[in-house]
């Protein structure tokens, strides 16, 4: 019987460890897992190296646990966003290493960490200050940088519908880097709005097969980061609360009740 | 600068279009052309925005804002995203720069300050990958420094990908011999173009000029 | 306006020119665009490199090409195949050359042409003939060859549906190279069972978008491979009768009409 | 050989069955496991043939026989298929072979001989990349040579690779001492064996033998 559910965000996260690498998915707030996130600001793992393509907004979220001050270092390709304003303040004051990597070559050197080719050329970045350090080869011509696999310990991914074998589909443009990451991954987390039964997906339109993914919880109804960010709530909010009872102890803010 | 870039767009194009000016290129494409918009974070076939308080937190661009989908978009994952671009299948791209050196070299994502925080997206990829590239700039600093350089002195995103510069002035060419104006802004001289260049500038070429 | 569509394979194949290299779609019928091939037979073009996973069976499709003396190279990974007879001639006697390659590698090969990676390391091959001539590299205790990417001038590949922009999806594992494929030819031909019209098709499921296809043409009710093999048929038929109405013109074979 | 396999296939793996022997295992599997067969021609979930004269010419497994998809199952093409295989993600893979070195390599996909037009399919990748490799294989050839070798005579797929073997006379792991036999098939005894095979053959360890 393959059934890969777990019953809470704190048990689907429970083991990540000090100095693990956690692959995000997410690119701003779309995708972005951000209730797994808030399990893992509360589970306390520290010294972690985050695969994002961004570093969060305000201080929810991917902010929030960088803020919490569990992120030794960053690779992304973009950690300037409007309303990101934790980690420029961690990186300058030298708390969270920066490890900077144009956007397509860090889909990629995720996609080949999963697809167990440990190193490819692109000629993204020749002759540019990213290409320093880094083997040159020229090939029929071009130049080219070697670049290597990324792989993690666990991926912390969102989806829109998953079955319980794990096989995954996504909402538009919240897909981009969770299927890769998925794959790239030791132990693939993911949280999902729906759970159906193993045949209620099309086998044609699965987008990441259930090989890929160790856990799935439901969250059916996420927070909005964006609206977090501008109703400027912090997590765990500010006179402590926390878990995922968090927003409801908020109704001064939040008067309709969860988003 | 927009909409004179549009003009430029070949009807059938797939088009990524940069975070800001480049973004409104898409409102000036002439009527009876179709152009097929690609943005980085996995959608080709990118419509414009939805109205304000509508649309969905996860359908947005690469600048993260909301946007819609046209009959016949698609959706795919970052890596597959950029099949399309290191590969070579986006036929145009449309940037901002900071700099643009007269060999075609750009600069647009990092000023180099020491206290800068670097963050360089996707912007090396499509220099790298697309065939074509459009810049759009002003063309001098709000200091008054030009952007037409002889060489760069920011870091750079790729080296001798520009070939057709976008500014307030003028339409720009990038060629072997140096910038090559093809096109003056209404009212605007030769001369004034001259001076706020610091690269080789090339005056209208008299056959470029009978044709208009 | 975007419309991809062209009114017959073999306006879709006309400019297919001598010395050009081909990819085909399928792995043995499931996918094989029989009547693209067969077009590419009546058109004439020679000395074609032709990548395929397989080299085709009988004397219908691939074989069909093969045999009639066209295709001077194959790059692919089982030459060898129940009813491939075809082939192996041409091969001891040296009229058509093969390029084995081992099909993972030959289907990321494919997939790193058409992504703008020129070369990559994989562990597939190491130590064995077909490692020889290849650069070894030692990457984190493990040894891998380099690869190159592999593009194509055309490709031809059959789907179940398109939209007329291009968009693309598949039949169950007819899928396997043609998306692939799409990516890495310069012109990418597709022979479809149905056209419908942009929007038809869920943006979450398509496979391949449009922009990796070129020309679309309907072919309704497309040949079934084995079928033609377990019967004997060679394209073009015994008699000389070829075309789209090849079929029909074999009325004591199939008296149902075409299949 | 299949049926003793499958004892040995843990619940929830994710496997991949070679074309012949090797994909009779599925039948075996005992009552109470699931297992999620790949075939790598871009199917996760394959069920089993369907009735004779029924099924799609276009679902078909790595043998290009027709096979049925179960629920849960998910196409994908051939890039992901290998993602799936050369990423390490498939737990277990059951092949054939021609021969089998006791330091693990094995040769199964050519016998070198010079008429002989040569086929590699995708048995390098399934054993570069799996975990686990499970050998299905005769203990000797139709003319009675010994198909497990000192080292092998036949082109290699992979060196070092081969975990465990199953013929019809014993199952036998691959250790750094070398074949070890951990079972005889019923009847057998090891002196037989070991006469029919070229490396070095280790009896049964006593404390397993207890255990059985």
């Amino acid at each position: 019987m393959i059934d890969k559910r777990v019953t809470s965000v704190a048990e689907a996260v429970a083991d990540i460890f000090d100095g693990a690498t956690v692959m995000v998915g997410g690119f701003g707030e779309a995708g972005s897992p951000i209730e797994l996130i808030h399990a893992l600001v509360d589970q306390g793992a520290a010294d972690l190296t985050v695969v994002n393509n961004n570093t969060g907004s305000g201080e929810v979220g991917l902010a929030a646990l960088i803020k919490a001050g569990r992120v030794s270092k960053m690779i992304c390709s973009y950690p300037r966003t409007a309303n990101s304003t934790v980690f420029p303040e961690l990186y300058r004051s030298g708390r969270t290493a920066l490890d900077l990597v144009p956007q397509g070559t860090l889909a990629e050197r995720i996609r080949a960490g999963g697809a167990g080719i440990p190193a490819f050329y692109t000629a993204t970045s020749v002759g540019t200050p990213l290409e320093e350090g880094k083997e040159v080869r020229t090939i029929e011509g071009r130049d080219y940088v070697l670049e290597y696999g990324l792989t993690a310990d666990f991926a912390l991914i969102k989806c829109l519908r998953a079955d319980y074998h794990g096989n995954l589909v996504f909402n538009k443009t919240a897909r981009n880097f969770a299927p890769v990451m998925a794959t790239a991954s030791k132990t693939t987390i993911v949280q999902t709005m729906e759970v159906v039964t193993p045949g209620e997906l099309d086998p044609e339109s699965i987008v990441t097969p259930g090989i890929f993914v160790d856990r799935i919880v439901t969250v059916d109804n996420p927070a909005l980061e964006s609206e977090l960010v501008a109703r400027g709530v912090s997590y765990p909010c500010r006179s402590g609360c926390r878990g995922t009872r968090w927003l409801q102890e908020l109704p001064s803010i939040f008067p309709t009740g969860p988003m | 600068m927009a909409a004179r870039a549009a003009l430029d767009i070949p009807d059938g194009s797939y088009v990524n279009l940069g975070i800001g000016i480049p973004e409104k290129v898409a409102a000036y494409v002439p009527e009876g052309r179709e152009v097929i918009y690609h943005t980085e974070n996995g959608l080709l076939g990118m419509g414009p925005a939805p109205m304000e308080g509508t649309g969905d937190p996860e359908l947005i661009n690469a600048g993260k804002r909301r946007v819609t989908a046209v009959p016949g978009a698609s959706f795919f994952h970052h890596a597959d995203s950029f099949v399309m671009i290191r590969g070579g299948h986006i036929d145009l791209c449309v940037l901002g720069a900071l700099q643009v050196a007269q060999n075609g070299d750009l600069a647009n994502w990092s000023t180099g300050a020491p206290d800068a925080i670097p963050a360089v997206g996707g912007a090396m990829d499509l220099v790298a990958g697309v065939n074509t590239i459009y810049v759009i700039t002003q063309h001098t600093t709000r200091t008054g420094e030009p952007k037409l350089v002889e060489s760069c002195t920011y870091p750079l995103t790729s080296r001798g990908v520009v070939d057709r510069i976008y500014t307030d002035l003028a339409v720009i060419d990038v060629t072997d011999e140096g910038f090559q104006v093809v096109e003056l802004s209404p009212g605007v001289e030769f001369e004034y173009v001259e001076e706020r260049t610091a690269g080789e500038l090339l005056p209208i070429p008299d056959a470029l000029r009978e044709v208009k």
